[in-house]
C-alpha cells in the first residue's frame, strides 16, 4: 500500500531535522514504543505495542535510517514482526522551509503487511496507518513546540 | 484437555430439555461445547467469525451464533439445537418442508437455517418471499442458491399455519 | 481459530463490574454482546488477559422514555429489543428504521446498543446515528459518572473518550423537534455487509419551510463518524431546493469526509457514493420534514 | 403398472438424517484418546526458511508432539501427481512440481504449512503454534502472470529456468488463412481473477491407526476416497487392504476436495501412525482461504475473425493460466478452457497456445466450472464485441453460428482435458436458445418494455448466453448392487458424495429396474471398504459415470432375479413383472415371490448348486464412457443497475438446460440454482484479492463475498432433453453448468443496461468499484 502526505511543523528545518534524527524522540511519537536500542550506525531495534481499540499486538522490529541529506531528507525503513503478522515500511521524508519558523514535511512511502493483520484486517489498514501517522506527527510537533517554548 | 485446565467454571445449562452440568474453561466456544463436550454434532461450524450462520442455535428461544458465545455464557440458560426440533421418525414441519422442497443439498448449513427459520416463523407466520430472504441473510448456503430454501420456508409456514 | 486463554469474570451488578475495571485497567476487556469482539478473539487478533462479561447485569438492559420526550437506552439492550420496541418506533423512527439493516438476525439477538457504541467502529450505523440524533452518553466509573455528547465521544478508530476504568451505561437520545425529517441511506456490497458509505441525516424546517437545523453524519467515511459540518452550514436558513441539496451533498463528499481505500472501494469511489447518498438522504429527510407538519 | 422413477421429482433419501443433525461429517468423528492438530503456516508468500525452533511449543502443557519437515525424515516427499502427465509431443512442455507435506527449504505461498502441533485439544494446539519461532529470509513474491514470465523474474522453483510450468499449442483448421479472408478482426485482452470454492464445510481429516490390527482408518473430506486410500497405503508402506478411507457426509465439494494429498492429508495419517494415537485436524475458515485450492486466474489475448454477415471464420486465443505454487493437477483447467473457447459455435479455424505459470499463490485446481467459465467468458465477450462492431443483434449473431443439429457428433479436432479428442456427442442447440428467449420474453422486452424503461431513466439490460459443458468424463466408475434377504437393496459405489443427491438418484435408477421403492434402496458412497474401485466425484460425472455403472449392475441383477424367479414360479421370464418388491407372473398376480425370498434362495446354506452359479442376487459392473458427454444450455437475464451507486438488481433469470435424460428434476434444479449463485459470485462479488506481495487480503467471509439469499434472484428453469449417445441412461452431467455462463451473461446485461455509454467489460469478476472506474474511463475517453 502506498502512503503519501505532508505536515507542517512549527519550527525551523534544523529543529525538525534534529528531532527526526533522534530515535528517542521518534520513539515517543509512536505510542507503545519500548526498549529502543541502537544496534549499529543508523540502525535501531525495539518493540512497539500497537493498540487500536481492542486490538493490541506487540511487534519487534528494526528501524533503519538511510540516504541522509541533513537537514533536508532521509529514508526511513521499518520492519516488524509479531503474533498477528508482519509489517514492512519504507518512507522518503523531505523537509523544506516554510517561511521563517515553519517546516513542511513531505513523505512518500510504501507499507507492506502480511499474516493475520493483512488477511482479515484489510478494511482497517488504510484508516489505521493514516491516523497513526497523523497522531505521530502531531505528537512530534507538540514536542517541538515544547522544546522551543 | 483436563491436563491444562485453569480457571475452570462449573456450567449448568439446559440443552434441548436436558440439563447438563459440566466444568468448562471459559474460552471454550458454545459451538465447541455443544459439539464436542455434549456430542450434539448437529450444530455445524463453518467460519467461527459470525458470518456463515451454520452454528446458529436458539438461546432462550432467540437465534444466536454459537461460535460467538462462550459456553460459560450459557450458564443457567436454555439452548435449543437442531437435535431439539424433530427426529428422523417424527420430523418437525419445517424439516418436512425442507425435505419436500429440496431445501438442502450437502446439508451442512441446514441446521443453522432450521433453527433460524423456527424463530422467524414463530414471529412471522405468513412471510413474503422478500421477508424470508431477509431472515436468511445471516445464513450462507453454497449449494442451493437459496431458492429451494425459500420455497421450503413458504411450505413450512403453510404447514405450521394448519 | 480458537481464542487464547483469558481470565473470566461475570459480575452481576454494575458496581461489581466497575470495581473489576478499576482493578484491572487496560488488561481487562469488556464483553458486551461479543459480536465484534469474539470474532477478533477467534482470529487471535485480540487476546485480552481478562474479560469482564456484562451479560449477567440485568439492570443495564432497558428502553425507557426520557423526560424530555426522548429515549433512555441501557447499554446492554440488545439490538433485537431496540428493533422491536414500539417506544423506539414512536420516539426514534430513524433508529427503528435502521435496526433491521444492522448485520443479521442472529447478531441482532446478541449484539448490544452500548457495545456497538463503545466499539466505535466508524462503519457501524448506531455510532453514526447517535451523533446524528445528538445523543448523550452516561459513563460511569467506580467513583462517579459523567455525561458526554455523542459528537465528542468518538475520537478515533475503535477509540472513544472512555477511560479503561469507565463503562458506558446509558444512552440518552433527545426527541426530534417538530417539523423534522430523517433518513439513512447506505450502499453495501451485500445488504447486510458494512456499508461502503452510509449517510444519516436529520433535518428540521422552520415555519417558512426553510432549513432551521440539520445534522448529517457519514458512515465508513473516516476514522470516526464523520459529521458533515460544512455541508450543513450551506443549508441552514435556506430553502431545501434540489440545487441547495445538490451543492451541500457535493461539499459533504469533498470537504467533510476523509474516506480510506480498501479492497471493496477506493477513497474516490467512496467520495462519489458519499455525494450520491448525501443527496438522497437529504432529499428524503427534507421531504419527511415537510410532511411532518 | 411398472413404476417409473427416473425423471420423477423424488424426495431425497438422505434428508432426514441431515435435517435432524444425525448425519456424520468428518468433524463429528470422536475417538477415545484422540489428539488435535494445528498447523503453523507461513505469513510470507515467498521466503527461504532459515530456522525453526519448536522447543517452547514442545514444552507447552498439553502438547504431545510438534513435527517439522526434518522430523519426517525419509517419509518426507512431495505428493503424487493427480492426473496423468500430458502426452509427450513437440508442442507440449510440462514441469511437474507437487506440494510438500511441510516446508523444508522454501515457502512458496502464504499459508503453506511449516510445522504441525499435536495436542490434547485444538485450543492448546493453537496456543503452542504461537510458541514456534521461525526465521525467514523474505523473497520477492511472484504474483503477476506476465511479470512471472519475464526473463529476470524471481523463480518460484529455483531448479527451473523460468516460472513456466507448462505450455501447449492446439489448432484446428488454419486460423491465419481464415483471418486473411475476414471482413472484421477484433482483438481483446481479457483478465480473469481468482475465486474460492468456499464450501460451507472446511476440510478435515481424522486418522486412526490401530496397532493391534495393523489397520489405518481415515475419515477425510475428500471427493475421491479410493485414490486417497491407494496413495496413503503406498506412502506409508501398507497394503491397500490395511487402509480404509471414509468420505462420510461432506459439506460441499465444488472441486477443491478432489485435490489429492493436500499437505494435511500427507501429514496427519503419518502422525497418527507415528504417535499411535488418533489425530484430528479440522481446517478453519482462514486456513481454507490459504490452504485449500482455488481457481480461475487467466489472462487471454484473443482475436476473432468474422465475415460481414456475422459468421465466425476463426478464433485465436493465447492465454496464461495461473497454477499457483505447484501444479499437481496438470493441464486439466487450461485444456478445459480450450475446449470451451469455441462455445457451442461452429468454428472451423482455431488456434490457441496456453502457458501455465507458477506464482507465489495458493495452488490452483478445479473449482466448479474448472476452466469452462473462462472459455465461455472469452467467446461470449467476443461475440458481443462482434455484434456491436457489425451492428447486429446479440441474439442473431449467436444463432447464426450455433452448431446445427445435423452436425452431431461434432468433432473439434483438438484434445480435451482427458487428452481424448474433443467431440460433442449430441444436441439441439438452437432449440435451447429459442426456449430461453421465449421464457424471458426477449422480443417483447426489447421492443416494448425496454424503450419505456429508458425513457423513465432506468438502466435495465437484457442478455442471453449459450454455453456448452463437457461432462461425464472417464476413466470409469463401478457399482455393486445386492438384493438382501430383507428384500431391500444395497448399492455400493466408489465415488464420494457432497450433496448431489446420489443417495436418491442412484436409488431411483435401481428402484425402476428392480421394482422396489426408492427408499428400499440403500446407497453407500465414499467408503473404500464397501467398494474398492473408482476415481471420484468431479467434472459433473457422478450421475453420468457412476449412474450408468449402477444402471448396468442393476440390469444384471434384474436378469438374475428373473432367471431364478422363472424357476421358482415355473413361468417364462418374459411373463414376469417386478413390482412392489415382488416378482409376479403378469396375468396371475397371486403367483408371486418376494425379492427377499429370492435372495435367500440364491444363497442357500445347504445342498448342491449347479456348477458355475454365483451365489446371491448381486452384481458388480463398471462403466467407462468412450469420451465425455457434452451438455448445452442457455441463460438469460434482465438486470437493473443504479447508475449512481453501481448496485444491481436482477429482475429475471432464466436457464434452459439440455443435459440429456433427467434423473430427478428436483435435484437437477437444485444443482442449477447453486451453480448460478456461484456464477453470480464470480461475476460481481467474489474475488480473492492478492496484493503485490502475494498476501491474500480477504481471508474471511466478512471480506470474501459469498452470495447470500438477499442477492439471489428467483431462477426460472426450463429443460430440453437430447439424449447422450454415449451411455445407456442417455444422461449428461449438470453439476457445473449453472456456474459457467453467468459472468459472461452478467457482463452482456450490464453493457446492455448502460445503453448510452460505451461500456465494455473485459474482466471477471467485476465489482461496483471497478464498474465505477470503467465508466469513468469511458467518460474520459
Amino acid at each position: 500500500m502506498k502512503l503519501e502526505g505532508e505536515y507542517t511543523f512549527d519550527g525551523t528545518r534544523e529543529d525538525v531535522w534534529k528531532m527526526v534524527r533522534d530515535p528517542q524522540v521518534l520513539a515517543t511519537c509512536v505510542p507503545g514504543t519500548q526498549n529502543l536500542r541502537m544496534t549499529g550506525e543508523n540502525e535501531y531495534e525495539g518493540e512497539i505495542q500497537v493498540r487500536i481499540g481492542p486490538i493490541a499486538g506487540t511487534f519487534s522490529g528494526r528501524l533503519l535510517v538511510a540516504n541522509e541529506v541533513p537537514p533536508v531528507s532521509c529514508t526511513l525503513t521499518v520492519e516488524g514482526t509479531g503474533k498477528v503478522g508482519f509489517l514492512k515500511g519504507r518512507g522518503d521524508v523531505a523537509l523544506s522551509e516554510q517561511g521563517a519558523s515553519q517546516t513542511l514535511m513531505k513523505y512518500t512511502g510504501e507499507v507492506q503487511i502480511g499474516g493475520k493483520v493483512a488477511s482479515v484486517g484489510q478494511r482497517l489498514f488504510d484508516t489505521v496507518s493514516k491516523s497513526m501517522i497523523k497522531q505521530g506527527l502531531d505528537k512530534l510537533n507538540e514536542i517541538l513546540k515544547t522544546s522551543l517554548a | 484437555m483436563e491436563t491444562t485446565l485453569q480457571n475452570v467454571f462449573d456450567l449448568a445449562v439446559t440443552v434441548n430439555g436436558t440439563r447438563y452440568e459440566q466444568a468448562v474453561e471459559p474460552r471454550i466456544l458454545l459451538s465447541d461445547f455443544l459439539r464436542h463436550d455434549l456430542g450434539l454434532t448437529g450444530t455445524h461450524v463453518g467460519c467461527e467469525h459470525g458470518v456463515c450462520g451454520a452454528c446458529t442455535v436458539l438461546l432462550d428461544g432467540e437465534p444466536v451464533r454459537s461460535c460467538l458465545m462462550f459456553a460459560v455464557q450459557a450458564h443457567g440458560r436454555e439452548v435449543t439445537t437442531v437435535e431439539g426440533l424433530g427426529t428422523i421418525d417424527h420430523l418437525h414441519p419445517i424439516q418436512e418442508a425442507f425435505q419436500e422442497a429440496h431445501g438442502l443439498q450437502c446439508g451442512f448449513c441446514t441446521p443453522g437455517i432450521l433453527t433460524t427459520v423456527k424463530v422467524f416463523l414463530e414471529q412471522n407466520p405468513n412471510p413474503s418471499e422478500e421477508e424470508i430472504r431477509e431472515a436468511l441473510s445471516g445464513n450462507l448456503c453454497r449449494c442451493t442458491g437459496y431458492q429451494h430454501i425459500v420455497d421450503a420456508v413458504q411450505l413450512a409456514a403453510e404447514k405450521m399455519r394448519k | 481459530m480458537k481464542p487464547a486463554p483469558f481470565e473470566y469474570h461475570a459480575p452481576t451488578t454494575t458496581e461489581e463490574a466497575l470495581s473489576l475495571l478499576a482493578e484491572h485497567g487496560y488488561d481487562a476487556k469488556i464483553l458486551a454482546g461479543g459480536q465484534s469482539l469474539i470474532p477478533m478473539m477467534n482470529f487471535r487478533l485480540v487476546q485480552p488477559a481478562i474479560l469482564v462479561d456484562l451479560n449477567n447485569i440485568p439492570d443495564l438492559a432497558y428502553i425507557n422514555p426520557g423526560d424530555d420526550g426522548g429515549l433512555r437506552l441501557g447499554s446492554m439492550t440488545r439490538h433485537h429489543q431496540v428493533e422491536t420496541s414500539p417506544l423506539v418506533a414512536e420516539r426514534a423512527p430513524l433508529i427503528h428504521e435502521t435496526m433491521p439493516k444492522i448485520a443479521y438476525p442472529q447478531v441482532r439477538s446478541r449484539g448490544t446498543f452500548g457495545g456497538s457504541i463503545s466499539h466505535a467502529d466508524p462503519s457501524a450505523e448506531l455510532v453514526a446515528l447517535s451523533v446524528a440524533l445528538d445523543g448523550n452518553f452516561r459513563l460511569r466509573n467506580r467513583d462517579g459518572e459523567r455525561w458526554t455528547p455523542a459528537r465528542e465521544f468518538f475520537v478515533g478508530l475503535f477509540t472513544t473518550v472512555l477511560e479503561p476504568n469507565e463503562l458506558l451505561v446509558e444512552a440518552s437520545l433527545p426527541p426530534m423537534p417538530p417539523h423534522s425529517g430523517w433518513s439513512l441511506k447506505e450502499v453495501a456490497r451485500r445488504p447486510h455487509d458494512f456499508a461502503l458509505i452510509g449517510v444519516a441525516a436529520v433535518v428540521t424546517l422552520d415555519e417558512k419551510g426553510l432549513c432551521q437545523q440539520a445534522r448529517m453524519v457519514l458512515i465508513s467515511a473516516g476514522d470516526v463518524p464523520m459529521v458533515a459540518h460544512k455541508a450543513v452550514e450551506l443549508l441552514k436558513g435556506q430553502a431545501p431546493t434540489a440545487e441547495a441539496i445538490k451543492a451541500a451533498a457535493e461539499v459533504a463528499a469533498t470537504e467533510d469526509i476523509d474516506p480510506s481505500s480498501d479492497i471493496h472501494a477506493t477513497a474516490e469511489f467512496r467520495r462519489h457514493l458519499a455525494n450520491v447518498l448525501s443527496r438522497r438522504a437529504l432529499e428524503q429527510a427534507f421531504q419527511r420534514a415537510a410532511e411532518n407538519k | 403398472m411398472i413404476k417409473k422413477f427416473i425423471g420423477k421429482r423424488v424426495m431425497r433419501n438422505e434428508d432426514p438424517r441431515l435435517l435432524t443433525g444425525q448425519a456424520q461429517f468428518v468433524d463429528d468423528v470422536e475417538i477415545p484418546g484422540m489428539l488435535h492438530a494445528a498447523f503453523l503456516r507461513s505469513d510470507y508468500a515467498h521466503a527461504r526458511l532459515l530456522s525453526i525452533d519448536v522447543s517452547a511449543a514442545r514444552q507447552h502443557p498439553g502438547v504431545v508432539a510438534v513435527f517439522t519437515a526434518e522430523d519426517m525424515g525419509d517419509d518426507w516427499f512431495p505428493g503424487p501427481p493427480l492426473v496423468s502427465p500430458p502426452p509427450t509431443a513437440k508442442d507440449v512442455t510440462f514441469h511437474s512440481r507437487r506440494q510438500v507435506p511441510l516446508v523444508k527449504d522454501k515457502v512458496r505461498h502464504a499459508g503453506e504449512a511449516i510445522a504441525v502441533v499435536i495436542a490434547e485439544s485444538r485450543y492448546i494446539a493453537e496456543d503452542a503454534v504461537e510458541d514456534i519461532l521461525v526465521e525467514f529470509e523474505p523473497l520477492e513474491a511472484v504474483v503477476d502472470l506476465e511479470k512471472a514470465l519475464e526473463v529476470n523474474s524471481v523463480l518460484v522453483h529455483d531448479d527451473l529456468e523460468s516460472n513456466l510450468a507448462a505450455q501447449m499449442f492446439q489448432q484446428k483448421g488454419d486460423y491465419e488463412a481464415a483471418r486473411q479472408q475476414a471482413d472484421l478482426v477484433i482483438q481483446r485482452r481479457i483478465v480473469i481473477e481468482r475465486g474460492a470454492a468456499a464450501a460451507m464445510e472446511n476440510r478435515g481429516i481424522v486418522a486412526h491407526w490401530d496397532a493391534k490390527s495393523q489397520h489405518l482408518t481415515i475419515w477425510d473430506t475428500t471427493q475421491a476416497p479410493i485414490p486417497i486410500r491407494n496413495g496413503t497405503a503406498a506412502r506409508l508402506g501398507l497394503s491397500e487392504h490395511q487402509v480404509r478411507v471414509i468420505a462420510p457426509f461432506i459439506g460441499g465439494g465444488f472441486g477443491p476436495k478432489i485435490m489429492m494429498f493436500y499437505a494435511e492429508e500427507l501429514v496427519i495419517p503419518w502422525a497418527a501412525k507415528k504417535l499411535n494415537r488418533p489425530v484430528k485436524w479440522i481446517e478453519d475458515r482462514r486456513e481454507n482461504f490459504y490452504a485449500t485450492t482455488q481457481e480461475r486466474g487467466q489472462v487471454h489475448d484473443v482475436e476473432i475473425a468474422l465475415s460481414r454477415d456475422g459468421h465466425i471464420l476463426g478464433l485465436k486465443d493465447n492465454f496464461l493460466h495461473d497454477t499457483g505454487a505447484y501444479d499437481p493437477y496438470g493441464l486439466t483447467i487450461p485444456l478445459n478452457t480450450q475446449s470451451h473457447d469455441m462455445g457451442g459455435y461452429d468454428i472451423k479455424n482455431y488456434s490457441s497456445e496456453f502457458k501455465v505459470v507458477f506464482t507465489n499463490k495458493t495452488i490452483v485446481t478445479p473449482v466448479r466450472g474448472a476452466g469452462r467459465p473462462q472459455g465461455i467468458f472469452v467467446i461470449e465477450r467476443m461475440m458481443d464485441a462482434a455484434a456491436k462492431e457489425l451492428g447486429m443483434d446479440a441474439v442473431e449473431i449467436r444463432k447464426r453460428n450455433l452448431i446445427p443439429p445435423e452436425a452431431f457428433p461434432y468433432e473439434h479436432k483438438i484434445i480435451d482435458q482427458a487428452f481424448a479428442p474433443l467431440i460433442f456427442d449430441s444436441g439441439n442447440y438452437k432449440a435451447v436458445v429459442d426456449k430461453a428467449l421465449d421464457m424471458i420474453g426477449y422480443d417483447k422486452f426489447v421492443k416494448e418494455e425496454q424503450p419505456h424503461l429508458r425513457v423513465d431513466g432506468k438502466y435495465v439490460g437484457i442478455a442471453i448466453a449459450p454455453f456448452v459443458e463437457t461432462t461425464g468424463v472417464g476413466p470409469y466408475e463401478g457399482a455393486r448392487v445386492t438384493v438382501e434377504a430383507s428384500g431391500k437393496i444395497n448399492v455400493a459405489t466408489g465415488i464420494g458424495t457432497q450433496g448431489q443427491g446420489h443417495f436418491t438418484s442412484f436409488a431411483q435408477i435401481v428402484a425402476e429396474q428392480l421394482g422396489v421403492e426408492v427408499n428400499d434402496v440403500r446407497i453407500v458412497t465414499g467408503d473404500t471398504t464397501e467398494f474398492h474401485w473408482g476415481t471420484g466425484t468431479f467434472a459433473s460425472r457422478g450421475a453420468v459415470v457412476a449412474g450408468n455403472a449402477v444402471h448396468a449392475a442393476s440390469s444384471i441383477v434384474r436378469k438374475k432375479i428373473l432367471k431364478l424367479a422363472s424357476k421358482v414360479l415355473e413361468a417364462p421370464e418374459d411373463e414376469l413383472e417386478l413390482e412392489d418388491g415382488q416378482v409376479r407372473v403378469a396375468d396371475i398376480p397371486q403367483k408371486s415371490v418376494s425379492l427377499g425370498e429370492l435372495a435367500v434362495l440364491a444363497n442357500p446354506l445347504r445342498g448342491a448348486v449347479e456348477p458355475g452359479t454365483e451365489p446371491g442376487l448381486e452384481s458388480t459392473a463398471y462403466f467407462g464412457p468412450q469420451y465425455g458427454a457434452t451438455a448445452f444450455g442457455t441463460h438469460a437475464m434482465i438486470l437493473e443497475v443504479d447508475p449512481e451507486t453501481m448496485m444491481i438488481k436482477i429482475r429475471r433469470y432464466v436457464t434452459v438446460e439440455d443435459c440429456g435424460t433427467v434423473l430427478n428434476p428436483l435435484i437437477l434444479e437444485g444443482q442449477i440454482h447453486g451453480g448460478v449463485s456461484m456464477g453470480l459470485g464470480n461475476a460481481y462479488y467474489e474475488k480473492l484479492h492478492f496484493d503485490e506481495n502475494g498476501q491474500l487480503l480477504n481471508a474471511s467471509f466478512a471480506d470474501y463475498l459469498v452470495v447470500s439469499a438477499t442477492e439471489m434472484p428467483r431462477i426460472e428453469v426450463g429443460h430440453l432433453e437430447t439424449r447422450s449417445t454415449l451411455n445407456e441412461l442417455g444422461a449428461k452431467g449438470v453439476g457445473e453448468a449453472g456456474a459457467i455462463p453467468v459472468p459472461a451473461l452478467f457482463a452482456q446485461a450490464l453493457e446492455n443496461a448502460f445503453h448510452d455509454r460505451k461500456l465494455e467489460i473485459l474482466e471477471m469478476p467485476l465489482s461496483p468499484n471497478r464498474l465505477f472506474e470503467l465508466l469513468n474511463e469511458e467518460k474520459s475517453r
